[in-house]
């Protein structure tokens, strides 16, 4: 047992870092210091220059163009990515569709589809959620009907993120009914947005926001060869994906970032105000994060520990998304706390990457905090609500 | 010892309960928030023919001598509303002020206008870095001859874009933090050298950041003795965190029954979600954070109204209460209803939002746990 | 709406103080103050002298002797007694089955029992659960077969509280098992414990006292006549019993007392210890009880007010047992943790009504502290659960 | 970086755990903590047999060169089996100062026979005033000729009565929380002026309050720096608070485990109480707390291990975890047991005593957190 870096980890950290300094675009991470909402454009941007690096597809298989990194290198560069205030990857494309592909897919759907999804050359999103399916995603409508080389589809998803920006989506639909237990019947298909009938209409989110839409497949034409995998099959490769990603939803590496910044933040005079780190009571919860979130990077260490070795996910993986979450939600109440009032004005307008002008209410991105509180409520709901995440490790991890 | 509302009371609850059900739906409510001023003038307008905006005011000031029972009957009201109308602003803390430590002189000019719903007002007692302590004012308010010149910043002034009228906390002696040396001004926001910055709140109300630049005012512009003003500003923004208290406890009931109602009708894996057991446990938890806030939010009221020793105690118990039993209440409201909590178009984002906003206000939990640790 | 006492009720409460300060047993109440355990004489004495008073029936109706108090009169009760540290009411026979019995017994069985129960010369317990029966009450198997004038009963009752000293238990027993529900078919027996098969055996708790036990029943014959009410009907007596003393199980005025007693020994040098009164973590968890037993107080009082003016209890009555006991068990704890070291050292025998000797462990009752967090951890188990009580709520006040 | 235990590691944990779930059941744990002495003279003597008494210690002193994760291995497996025998006291207590200070003469006289396990042996670093202040120490070691002269109270002296050797920090020298003038000294228990009151405490071990009169000890008691000890006894109790971390570690996972078990056998209403969602969610949960808390642990050890300055902050981090998170997990066993729970008879309520008392030592929960917020 030893928890020190080897001296090939300490160079390819010290790589990372570079990396982020030079070669990642710097007005993106300019942006994400200052609050300034990102573009579609500045998302490609910054995972173009991972890809152009070699280290766009983190987790995946060398054969596909993935890194091959060890877990360590893996904790190392999401340390550092956090810690750069780079963006995180959007997942649709990298964390999802792409290992179902690869895992699942063709060989004419590996080649036609990976490529674009590591250079970000397609935006890819989720086509799961339904109106009325929630949690209970194995209730869901859309149908996908055989009609010769094509199938025809027909229904509505929802909550679908960032689906303005998509030109591809991947989605689970309906192509039997005449099954004996719902999961079964579902496939896993890959839909060209621009294909007749799709229409995706905005939905404001709690905080005003325009991230998730609605969107509809009315009578679309689907090519057959746009199905992954076999047929009536869609419900385990969705299940895989889900589970592939477990550790990235947890975040871990941008909550001890957040915890960090805070921190820091705590110990300025802000506003001429004096500095929170002489409130001990709110050190107190700060430090009671801190555990939480040194515990999770130990429990997310394990649970690469043991995959590298071979071994299966322990109990300790099941927990990430959950506790990670539970974490997310807790730092942001505390910078929601950390700004008093400032955590009231509605100014989204006022974060731009000019110099903040006179009227800039608030220090830094303070009037931001509760924004992120009100929209990152969602962290417990999607993907599988909390409450649905116990309930599976209640019947897979404990038996009962 | 009477838990019973009286008469006038009961016609008071009555009468605001069939404006908010009848005249007040969320349609309506986010139309108003919506517009320029982020308040309905014609509303305004029924509060005061209703005599809404007079209820705390001395009968001699044109007012109905009521007190903190009145204030938590109109509030808990407006919170199961979420009223946007600049209540708060004008009649509790503005108006609070004036009722206080104005001179007839002073109240003819600015009180009654504001009962009449004429006048629109509010006091701006936060400053960039006071955070919670209100006697934390380094505005500064010097002799200038007969005059007085007010400089300094004021952060998040209610209302501020809308009215007509500032309070204005300044300090004209004793150090940055002193209780004393706090004189309070009425100024007229169309004063030379006031620069408001006005935006909308995450809530839907309105605020402002204001600058004062050598304003000068006239002696008659102080409301009270001159460094007194602490005493006065204390019991309001007292009173003011009482009445959205009383509005979280409204806001709370709401999203306690609206949740129960929502889980009778949704149906997941087949069944309503109600019928889950750890969704049922968490609305039983609901329930008791409500009674007890009920319960806090009776005692606080009771003893403010007798005047009691105890009112500031209770106060900080009832604020600290919404502010986490309110917390809990909010995220398991949102969280129950699923994506759909944290969608814009349903209600219950903006209960959940105007709740998160009153933690902040007037000392957040934290703070509030503080006084009665070390009180 | 105000908050104030009448003259009456000023004057009532004097009465109450003086009492407590006069005619209890003082020898009691210093046994209560130094931690010293009562015995079966200490509880009858206590009693008796309320009896005397004419303070016994706290809550009977004036006709059965009882004290035909107001509520706010039941509040400044409860609230002076818990004030006096004198013990509580022993609940078996004064607050359980004497209101069973006079609310559903015959003539007979009223002239019979009420009058020693109302002046504690029979000592009551309870026999309601039965190993393996637990928050299932209904699946109790305690059999009453019919034998002429007697039934014949056989079984076992378990977690019986102080049925050491006494002379009836009142139970639940089965007497028919052709019934559709299996609530129905359960009838509420009176039985005399020197009945010939009744036998006790102690049962040692957690914290090493013997305070419950377990009584056999082997072929004990009990009269028909000690059967309360319809054979059949014993469910429906014995959920009235539950429900009756809501608010006492709730504690709330002994809470209020143990927090203020709390207060006042954080402000002590106590060892020659810095007063923990300068601890301000210590010091908000205090104040963090105190808001909740505040609240409480004023749910019980609503409560009250409620019944008083013919109301049926609302939704607030139903969180008195459950937010009761939260707060006791919060309380325990907090009791634990101002003790420190001194919470851990097992000397149960070196309190005694003689002043503490030279060997005296901790300051007054310090020692005690854990003990009474590790046996009170029964609040949120006995009497049903709390997760039984959450289930009752949600059915039967929340309509799910 | 890697979390696997070397061969000699695995080595003992595997001998340990034999020894555990062979020779140590409930039974045999519960007969000998109701024994005079409560420990086994046997047991203690198969300890030492089986080398684990010498496990910290130097090679030169007869030891086995282990360290933190040795210590983490044993105590974890001593908290699965609830072992009463004195392993804190005499080896990570006592056995850690003389380890640190002792001179070759003292190792031989002391280290030694504690290594054999022949000397029993205790640290008396609580005071009736300290609370979780080590320095806080008001005993008295005087200068009287060529040899010392003690006065004072020890409370909670961990095996008191059975030592025959007590530990004393004493202030030699500035004021009574001051870190500077503590001296260590090796005090034979049968000296003159010792008065020991000996019990047995809550959770089946033993302590004793330790009073000191007039005690003379001659010069070659010092252990280490006169009015230097300090910085040994502080790091001999991070060392003893890391121990009694991986023991609470222990006790949580089985209490976690055989919570899990009997809730799948437990029949209530007809079905498993195991199969109702609320004490499904709660035993997530408590999988949840473990699992934190074996990371924490382990970082914990590693960085002690290690030597890093990270090492301190992180004993505090586990501490504060198995007093918070432990409480939890202890609560909900017994809460989970029902009536069965708090019932002498069954090992569940002995698991969560153990586990609150841990949580009682060496500083609670409140404590480290205050350090990790204000360090």
């Amino acid at each position: 047992m030893n928890v020190t870096f080897s001296d090939e980890e300490i160079a390819f950290r010290e790589e990372v870092k570079d990396f982020f300094r030079t070669r990642f675009p710097q007005d993106v991470i300019d942006k994400q210091r200052l609050g300034v909402p990102l573009q579609r454009d500045d998302m490609i941007r910054s995972q173009k220059s991972l890809h152009e690096q070699g280290w766009a597809g983190v987790n995946w298989p060398v054969e596909f163009g993935g890194t091959g990194w060890t877990p360590v290198q893996k904790y190392i560069f999401a340390t550092e990515m956090a810690e750069a205030n780079a963006p995180a990857i959007v997942p649709f494309g990298l964390s999802m569709v792409g290992p179902v592909i690869y895992s699942f897919g063709n060989d004419e759907q590996k080649q036609r589809f990976l490529p674009d999804i590591l250079a970000s050359d397609t935006w890819w999103c989720q086509g799961y959620s339904e109106p009325g399916s929630g949690s209970d995603l194995a209730s869901l409508k859309t149908r996908a009907d055989r009609d010769g080389e094509h199938y025809i589809v027909n229904g509505t998803k929802t909550w679908t993120t960032l689906g303005q920006h998509a030109d591809w989506i991947f989605c689970l639909v309906r192509t039997s009914s005449d099954v004996a237990r719902r999961q079964e019947g579902i496939s896993f298909l890959l839909v060209d947005m621009r294909t007749k009938g799709v229409t995706v209409k905005p939905i404001i989110t709690i905080e005003g926001d325009h991230e998730v839409n609605e969107v509809h497949f009315e009578d679309v034409r689907v090519p057959l060869e746009n199905l992954v995998g076999e047929e009536g099959k869609g419900w385990t490769y969705g299940k895989v994906l889900l589970q592939h990603e477990r550790t990235n939803i947890a975040g871990v590496a941008r909550s001890k970032y957040r915890l960090k910044k805070l921190r820091a933040q705590a110990g300025e005079a802000i506003r001429g105000a004096e500095p929170l780190a002489l409130d001990r009571n709110f050190m107190r919860k700060i430090a009671a994060v801190g555990v939480d979130i040194k515990a999770l990077e130990y429990t997310e260490l394990r649970t690469l520990a043991a995959v590298a070795s071979g071994k299966a996910p322990g109990p300790e993986s099941s927990i990430l998304k959950l506790k990670g979450t539970d974490v997310q939600q807790a730092l942001d109440a505390l910078y929601v706390e950390a700004a008093g009032y400032y955590a009231l004005p509605y100014v989204p307008d006022q974060y731009t990457l000019d110099a903040p002008g006179e009227n800039h209410v608030g220090h830094g991105a303070e009037t931001t905090t509760s924004l992120k509180y009100f929209n990152n409520r969602k962290a417990s709901i999607y993907g599988g609500s909390n409450e649905i995440q116990k309930n599976i490790i209640a019947k897979h991890v404990l038996g009962l | 010892m009477n838990f019973s509302l009286n008469e006038e009371q009961m016609m008071l609850q009555d009468s605001v309960e069939k404006f908010i059900d009848n005249d007040y739906d969320f349609e309506t409510r986010q139309k108003i928030a919506a517009s320029d001023s982020g308040f309905s003038a014609d509303v305004w307008r029924t509060f005061a023919e209703l005599g809404w905006t007079a209820v705390p005011f001395a009968e001699d000031d044109g007012g109905f001598d009521g007190g903190a029972i009145e204030i938590m009957v109109i509030m808990q009201l407006f919170g199961r509303g979420l009223v946007v109308e600049p209540y708060l602003a004008n009649i509790v803390l503005a108006g609070g002020i004036l009722g206080r430590a104005a001179n007839a002189e002073q109240k003819e000019k600015w009180l009654h206008p504001i009962i009449a719903g004429e006048l629109q007002a509010t006091l701006a007692f936060v400053e960039p870095q006071s955070r919670y302590d209100i006697a934390n004012i380094a505005t500064v308010a010097a002799v200038d001859g007969e005059a007085w010149r007010l400089n300094g910043n004021k952060g998040f002034v209610l209302n501020g874009g809308n009215a007509g009228l500032i309070i204005v906390p300044a300090r004209s002696g004793g150090g940055q933090t002193d209780r004393d040396g706090i004189t309070l001004f009425a100024v007229p926001a169309d004063s030379k050298g006031i620069t408001c910055n006005a935006y909308a709140t995450v809530d839907g109300l309105r605020a402002a950041e204001i600058t004062f630049e050598d304003v000068r005012v006239d002696a008659g512009a102080v409301l009270g003795e001159v460094g007194g003003g602490f005493a006065v500003l204390d019991a309001v923004i007292d009173e003011a965190t009482l009445a959205v208290c009383a509005e979280a406890v409204g806001i709370m009931q709401v999203l306690r029954v609206k949740t129960l109602e929502y889980s009778k009708s949704r149906v997941q894996f087949g069944v309503p979600i109600g019928s889950f057991q750890v969704l049922q446990h968490r609305m039983v938890d609901m329930l008791t954070d409500c009674e007890q806030s009920v319960s806090l939010l009776l005692w606080a009221t009771m003893v403010s109204a007798s005047g009691s020793a105890e009112a500031k105690r209770a106060i900080s118990a009832i604020k600290y209460q919404v502010g986490t039993a309110g917390r809990k209440v909010g995220q398991d409201a949102v969280q129950i209803h699923g994506a759909m909590g944290v969608s814009w178009e349903l209600d219950i984002a903006h209960y959940f939002k105007r709740l998160t906003t009153i933690g902040q206000m007037f000392g957040n939990a934290d703070w509030h746990l503080d006084k009665l640790a070390t009180g």
